[in-house]
């Protein structure tokens, strides 16, 4: 396989406790799409720093062409033509969308000096190609997620690339945008760039990559064409058995009203917004980026003040001012951003955890820490996350387990009103339908349930009436069936039912 | 020159750090304000020579008809001094003088002559000595003020120069900084008493960082230790009282301050003034501490 | 005009309006108060102040970029008294003697070569051990001022030079040698911050490190430099300043890092890197010297000045804190 | 299960390495002088380091909430000239209360600004340490502080007294980590300072009323750096108003040799402790072996970088950092 790009053998990589990466190889070929897969902490992003230069492997080499490859850092990754374009936001905030796609290239003039109208320049031209609604000289501080999302894609576009590292890409991406992505993709390949291409979302997967490499438990699991297989076998390869995806949410009964909002608005996020969550029912929300669902969800939590309107819980109106506030009151928020709403990343698995109840475990003056423990053991169980244990630090675990540590922190406080924000972003498709069975089973229970998603087969799938937003307000509320594709998507982009007739 | 009023400026060291300036300040601001011919402005440097520097700059912006300055380096002053004396307005320098590049720009020094406060401790430990009948084998050790300051290096000077010269056979075993401070010095004199189980004499340059030494000394159960300070504090003649602390160096900053003002008003009016305008620090010691007030500070 | 520009405005500039206020206010104050027959407005006085402020101006320029790489640096006070002791001890070396009044260029560049030589310690060692830039200059504010203490015990160390003095007392077109200085920096550091490549580093390693070190940055050298440049500037601070005094205590420049901090964060930098500019930073130096000589010029003694300035720094930054408060639509966290 | 494998020293250097740095320094400093390692010389450093160690146990309160406090030193002048002052006016024990309200008062201000203001505590801190320094020369107008009767007070218990053959100051500072240490590490307010040091926003959506805790970690510092007023106060009977200055440095250089964070959310009082006798049996071995102040200076310089390095370094497992 000397006309690959990118070959790695053998690679190890360890960190205290963890055996992240045990001797993976495989290769990547000149305009080829290359999937890896794997279950949440399986060791692929691992990988690709190993790739990026960030991480030194313990064992093993990287080739690219012919020639052995060392990469001791992402300087060297980067001068020889890998980009990397991380999970987790790499930007910075304060400085401008054209400072950021091309941080640590600036163009230069004499005297070290910064050639601005060049860099405007380039960065126009790439954002055009984007399609993207700002410009060159935004503080990317001012972006939502998914624009941010979009700005370090940019950032594949600087370089004469030979391969190109999306590692979830579209997590924070809604329909449109990732169009934008598969094109500029599309583009890539058709220059000869290799792509590894790392997602959860098989629909994509079988959309654009020609062959799919899996990981489980950092060991390589094999290389299938993409066009010879499907998702049942490919998810076999992850998690080595059969996946029962069938649809679980069997009609229950409703009970009373949990949470009533009438009229509610908060300033420019969000105008006149009512609608009803039921005991037993899960509602879903679907729009597009900007449409205003998370400033809800941070209303009913006591994160915001709401500039006009009602909030009733089990028929009392009531004023939250402040998240202790809302918890007392039986409301839990699953947060967009697990990295800064979720998580203290420098405590361990267990605090995180229980930390919204730390006041009630108490034994004494002292936090219960057998209790937390058992509370810990519990929900590491049923969310399945893989970590060496509870004392492990936030931080290093995997992106998805990171994920299940919040939801788990969440569904541990027994709550009333369960409001989970993009509560799969970055979860494979394992403890995917996990959630998505458990988000039913809590319905079931008794509990109202709110669901923010940017996947339409998320919302359609657990979802027993959807609400549909658009730019700060609801267009319409589907009930489970009459929604359809179509109507969803006419609703979310701000057509009217009688336009759309 | 027809004033009827005389605006004197005063540039300080760095009052509130010590008793002594704090006190100064408050005579100086008393004696400006219980004479009607005097208008003051009273600032601080701070400790900070740049600061004392832009001082001058301002008082002589400000057009004062004198100047009295209490140099935080006296030599860094002197190109600001030369300022105010291009200007035509008589500088006065207090408490500690300025070098004598600059003593063409002044017109007279008044305060304590700190030298001879370090040479007559040195004297007060010998007379004690061999009074004791140890002057032969007393070692001493030495707790100076803040490093850096012309009164602690010249008290310092002047201990250890004249000490050899009086008790030639005595040895000052171990100088450290007690910064002014009592409970640094109480520190220094705890690790000086672990260090050497001979110790005779204290000389600390100021009271309160003797009465720090002889505090660490009682808690140690040390005694027959002759401690010796200079400008007697309160807090010092109490000691000296209490039979505890043998003797120090009298010097008041309200005469210090009153000194520093009178000679600024004789200038003003042309009147002669001596060059070196040194008001007397006589020493004072358990002997002869009734003919002295208890210090206010 | 974009939306949110006026805030923006507001924002930086609320340490000028700040100025505006306290000029009023020592105005109106000393004519009642001051004993001075001169107006504190006077163009002079103002020409002073700035030749006053250049002493900690220059350093807290220097700071300006230190801090916005998301560092800061302790250590200015003492490495201003090491370049002044330099400046003023090498002087008078026979080896230099031949040269007359050369040695004065030559000992500028010596003293100017041991700051940048302590600054670069400094960041060499942030680069290197990964230990935390306040720690790191905690330790040198204490080792470097050991150092000024071990070379000539605690006696001052003086060269009175008067050629030296002229030439750091001279006006030019009105402006005094250390204005002069003080205005060529900021505008040079301006330049270095919002027009280069390392300029920009700096700013995208203070805000996101990690990002930084993904995109290729080499961030331990730009730590260096940076230290580097603002060791060069304490001391051209020490050089500016100790050529017209002559004399240096070991003492010297205590506290200074404490003032320029302060008139850094006054000037809108933000303490954890990524954001601030040298000309808000200007602005706070302006602020604080005329807070002092404005307590000076109206009489406050010492307790007062020490209580009024503590409380007024506590209130910019409230009033700074209302200003940028985005309505109450803002996330409570 | 014998075997030691070589990532087990490296966990013990990682937890442990500032204890085995403390250790290496007082076997050097005995083999240069033997009278280090006698039982006096210690009481004598512990007892002197209770003062500063006092106010480093609440100092990290604060600097594990991520915030910092410069304050303590201008503040600590503060409660032992007002101790002082009160003392022969209205009594030892209400000199006590009103001493502790006062101080109390002022670290309640100042979590009020960091707190529920949300302003930035350097500069904060910085503004009071100015602040208070001025209300303290106001207060005292400048002059010393000295109690009239020295002899026949019990007020000087607090500094003088010895129960058990312990100084009383040590008692004090040994109560009281042992009382703050199981506060931070096991009640629910400690692992609250933890979290929202760590990541204030994700605290705040946890529940957690962030500014509250700030608040609170203040008014706890306040209350420690009282005490080392009181113990001030009771061991000389008299005092200046500079007392405490300079010592927020030390206190802040003692809490991060102990390797808490300044970015916040790291830290514990045991090594806080440890910290504080580091720096305390630096001062007093280089006192005895007779090497010059300024000599102490570039020791204290050396150490605090090499400890903390070491620190860290035996975390990431490199000696060197990893930065480009
Ligand atoms: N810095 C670190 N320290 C310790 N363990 C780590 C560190 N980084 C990763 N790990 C561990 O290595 C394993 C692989 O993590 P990695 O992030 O590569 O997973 P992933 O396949 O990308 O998962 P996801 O789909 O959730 O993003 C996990 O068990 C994780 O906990
Ligand atoms: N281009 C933009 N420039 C500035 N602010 C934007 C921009 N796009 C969105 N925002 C702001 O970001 C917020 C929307 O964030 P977000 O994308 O999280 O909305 P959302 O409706 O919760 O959607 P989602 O949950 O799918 O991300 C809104 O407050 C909006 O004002
Ligand atoms: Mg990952
Ligand atoms: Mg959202």
């Amino acid at each position: 396989m000397t006309d690959s790009v990118l070959r790695l053998e053998g690679i190890v990589k360890t960190f205290p406790g963890v055996r992240a990466l045990d001797g993976v190889s495989f290769s990547v070929m000149p305009g080829e799409v290359h999937a890896l897969m794997g279950e949440n902490g399986a060791g692929k992003s691992t990988l690709m720093k190993v790739l990026g230069g960030i991480y030194q492997p313990d064992e093993g080499d990287i080739y690219m062409g012919d020639a052995k490859a060392v990469m001791a850092g992402p300087l060297e990754a980067k001068a020889k033509g890998i980009v990397f374009i991380h999970q987790e936001l790499s930007l910075a905030e304060e400085l401008s969308v054209a400072e950021n796609i091309y941080l640590g290239e600036l163009p230069r003039k004499s005297f070290g000096r910064v050639d601005w109208p060049r860099l405007a320049d380039n960065t126009n031209t790439i954002l055009q190609k984007l399609n993207v609604g700002f410009d060159a000289a935004t503080r990317v501080g001012d972006l939502s997620i998914a624009n941010q999302q979009m700005v370090e894609i940019a950032r594949a576009l600087t370089v004469d690339a030979k391969a190109v590292i999306f590692d979830e890409p579209t997590a924070s991406l809604t329909d449109a945008e990732k169009s934008v992505l598969f094109d500029v993709i599309a583009d890539l390949k058709a220059d000869g760039v290799g792509i590894i291409y790392i997602s959860h979302r098989m629909e994509e997967i079988f959309k654009i990559t020609d062959r799919i490499s899996v990981l489980r438990d950092g060991q390589y699991q094999g290389t299938v064409n993409t066009s010879e297989s499907n998702e049942e076998s490919v998810t076999q390869m992850m998690i080595g058995r059969k996946l029962d995806l069938s649809r679980n949410a069997a009609h229950h009964d409703l009970g009373d009203v949990a949470l009533d909002v009438r009229g509610l608005s908060c300033g420019k996020l969000y105008r006149d917004i009512s609608f009803e969550v039921r005991r037993g029912e899960v509602v879903g929300f679907y729009g597009l980026v900007g449409a205003g669902r998370t400033e809800i969800a941070e209303t009913l939590f006591g994160l915001r003040d709401p500039s006009a309107g009602q909030i009733l819980l089990n028929g009392e109106e009531v004023r939250i001012t402040s998240p202790a506030d809302a918890i007392a009151r039986g409301i839990s928020l699953v947060p967009e951003d697990r990295k800064g709403q979720g998580l203290v990343l420098g405590m361990n698995c267990r605090d995180n955890m229980t930390l919204p109840q730390v006041d009630d475990l108490k034994a004494g003056p002292f936090v219960a820490e057998g209790a937390e423990i058992a509370i810990f053991d519990q929900y590491r169980d049923r969310l399945d996350i893989r970590t060496p244990g509870w004392k492990q630090q936030a931080g290093n675990l995997s992106g998805g387990n990171q994920q299940k540590i919040v939801i788990g922190k969440w569904l541990s406080m027994h709550p009333n009103v369960l409001i989970v924000d993009e509560p799969t972003r970055g979860i494979d498709v394992g403890s995917k339908s996990e959630i998505h069975k458990l988000l039913r089973e809590l319905a079931a229970q008794g509990y109202a349930v709110m669901v923010i998603s940017s996947e339409m087969p998320e919302v359609l799938h657990v979802s027993d009436r959807i609400v549909a937003m658009y730019s700060g307000q609801i267009m319409r509320t589907f009930t489970s069936e009459e929604v359809t594709e179509d109507n969803l998507i006419q609703a979310i982009s701000g057509i009217t039912p009688g336009q759309a007739a | 020159d027809g004033h009827s009023v005389m605006k004197i400026g005063i540039t300080q060291n760095n009052v509130g750090v010590d008793s002594y300036q704090t006190t100064y300040e408050k005579a100086f601001i008393a004696a400006a304000e219980g004479n009607d011919k005097i208008e003051s402005v009273v600032l601080d440097a701070g400790g900070d020579v740049a600061r004392q520097i832009a001082q001058m700059e301002d008082l002589i912006q400000q057009e004062v008809d004198a100047i009295i300055i209490w140099p935080t380096n006296g030599e860094a002053v002197i190109p600001a001094v030369r300022k105010a004396h291009q200007a035509g307005i008589p500088v006065i320098v207090t408490n500690s003088n300025i070098a004598e590049a600059g003593f063409d720009f002044v017109k007279s020094f008044s305060g304590p002559d700190n030298i001879t406060q370090g040479a007559r401790s040195a004297e007060i430990m010998c007379d004690k000595f061999k009074d004791v009948g140890i002057e032969n084998e007393a070692q001493v050790v030495h707790i100076t003020g803040q490093p850096g300051y012309t009164t602690a290096i010249e008290r310092a000077k002047g201990f250890e120069d004249r000490l050899p010269e009086v008790c030639p056979n005595v040895t000052i075993v171990d100088t450290q900084p007690g910064d002014w401070n009592r409970e640094k010095s109480q520190q220094v004199m705890e690790a000086f008493l672990v260090k050497y189980d001979d110790i005779d004499g204290v000389y600390a340059g100021d009271d309160n960082m003797g009465v720090g030494a002889l505090n660490a000394a009682k808690a140690a159960g040390r005694d027959g230790i002759v401690f010796v300070g200079a400008t007697n504090f309160a807090v010092g003649y109490e000691a000296m009282a209490a039979g505890e602390y043998w003797g120090s160096i009298y010097q008041s900053p309200v005469d210090d301050a009153e000194a520093a003002l009178k000679t600024a008003m004789d200038v003003l009016s042309g009147k002669d003034v001596p060059f070196l305008n040194y008001f007397d620090t006589p020493k004072i010691t358990q002997d002869n501490m009734g003919d002295y007030t208890k210090p206010v500070f | 005009m974009k939306p949110g520009t006026l805030s923006k405005a507001l924002k930086s500039g609320a340490i000028w309006g700040f100025i505006v206020l306290e000029l009023i206010f020592f105005s109106i104050a000393g004519e009642f108060l001051s004993l001075s027959d001169k107006a504190f407005m006077d163009w002079e006085n103002m020409l002073l102040l700035l030749k006053q402020s250049a002493p900690i101006g220059i350093i807290a320029i220097g700071m300006t970029i230190v801090m916005v790489n998301g560092n800061i640096d302790l250590s200015v006070g003492a490495t201003y008294a090491i370049a002044a002791i330099v400046l003023l001890d090498s002087m008078t070396w026979p080896i230099f003697a031949g040269l007359g009044d050369w040695v004065i260029p030559v000992s500028w560049l010596l003293a100017l070569a041991v700051g940048t030589v302590l600054g670069a310690i400094n960041g060499l060692i942030v680069w290197k051990t990964g230990v935390d830039a306040f720690i790191v200059t905690l330790g040198a504010m204490l080792g470097y001022r050991g150092i000024v203490f071990m070379f000539n015990g605690e006696q001052p160390t003086s060269h009175l030079n008067w050629t030296l003095v002229d030439f750091a007392e001279a006006e030019f077109l009105g402006l005094a040698t250390a204005s002069w200085f003080l205005l060529v920096v900021t505008v040079a550091i301006w330049f270095l911050m919002t027009k280069t490549v390392h300029g920009r580093n700096a700013y995208a390693i203070g805000d996101n490190r990690e990002a930084a070190v993904n995109a290729g940055i080499r961030v331990g050298p730009h730590i260096m430099i940076n230290f580097a440049i603002i060791g060069f500037l304490a001391a051209l601070s020490a050089v500016v300043f100790y050529s017209e005094s002559g004399s240096v205590n070991p003492n010297d420049g205590q506290l200074y890092e404490l003032w320029v901090i302060t008139a850094v964060v006054l000037g809108g930098t933000k303490i954890t890197g990524g954001a601030g500019s040298v000309i808000g930073t200007f602005g706070g130096v302006i602020a604080i010297q005329l807070l002092r000589k404005g307590l000076g010029h109206i009489g406050a003694d010492t307790s007062t000045v020490n209580l009024v300035i503590g409380l007024i720094l506590i209130v910019v930054l409230i009033l700074d804190r209302q200003l940028n408060v985005k309505g109450k639509e803002e996330l409570k966290v | 299960m014998a075997t030691v494998t070589k990532q087990q020293v490296g966990n013990v250097l990682a937890k442990q390495g500032i204890l085995i740095a403390f250790v290496a320094f007082m076997i050097a400093f005995t083999i240069a002088n033997p009278k280090f390692l006698t039982p006096d010389n210690i009481l004598s450093v512990v007892r002197s380091s209770a003062i500063l160690g006092v106010m480093a146990l609440g100092v990290t309160f604060v600097v594990i909430s991520g915030n910092l406090d410069l304050s303590v030193g201008s503040m600590m002048s503060f409660s032992t000239i007002v101790v002082l002052d009160l003392h022969d006016k209205i009594g030892p024990a209400m000199a006590i209360l009103a001493m502790f309200a006062m101080t109390l008062a002022l670290g309640a201000f100042i979590g009020f600004l960091v707190g529920y203001l949300k302003l930035n505590s350097l500069i904060v801190t910085l503004g009071m340490l100015s602040a208070i320094h001025g209300l303290t020369l106001t207060y005292s107008g400048g002059k010393n502080m000295d109690i009239a009767d020295k002899e026949g007070t019990w007020f000087s218990v607090f500094g003088q007294g010895t129960a058990l053959g312990i100084p009383v100051p040590i008692l004090i500072f040994v109560a009281l980590a042992a009382f703050l240490g199981l506060m931070l590490s096991k009640t629910p307010f400690g692992r609250k300072v933890y979290a929202v040091g760590g990541n204030g926003t994700a605290a705040t959506f946890s529940g957690i009323r962030r500014a509250r805790t700030v608040f609170l970690c203040y008014v706890m510092s306040a209350a420690c750096v009282a005490t080392a007023g009181l113990i001030q106060a009771s061991r000389s009977l008299g005092s200046q108003n500079t007392v405490g200055q300079g010592l927020e440095l030390e206190v802040l250089a003692a809490v991060i040799l102990g390797g808490a964070s300044l970015l916040g959310g790291s830290g514990t009082i045991f090594k806080t402790v440890i910290g504080v006798l580091i720096l305390g049996f630096i001062q007093n071995g280089l006192l005895l072996i007779g090497l010059q102040f300024y000599v102490q200076f570039i020791v204290t310089w050396v150490i605090i970088i090499l400890a903390v390095w070491l620190d860290i370094a035996a975390k990431r497992g490199k000696l060197w950092s990893p930065i480009a």
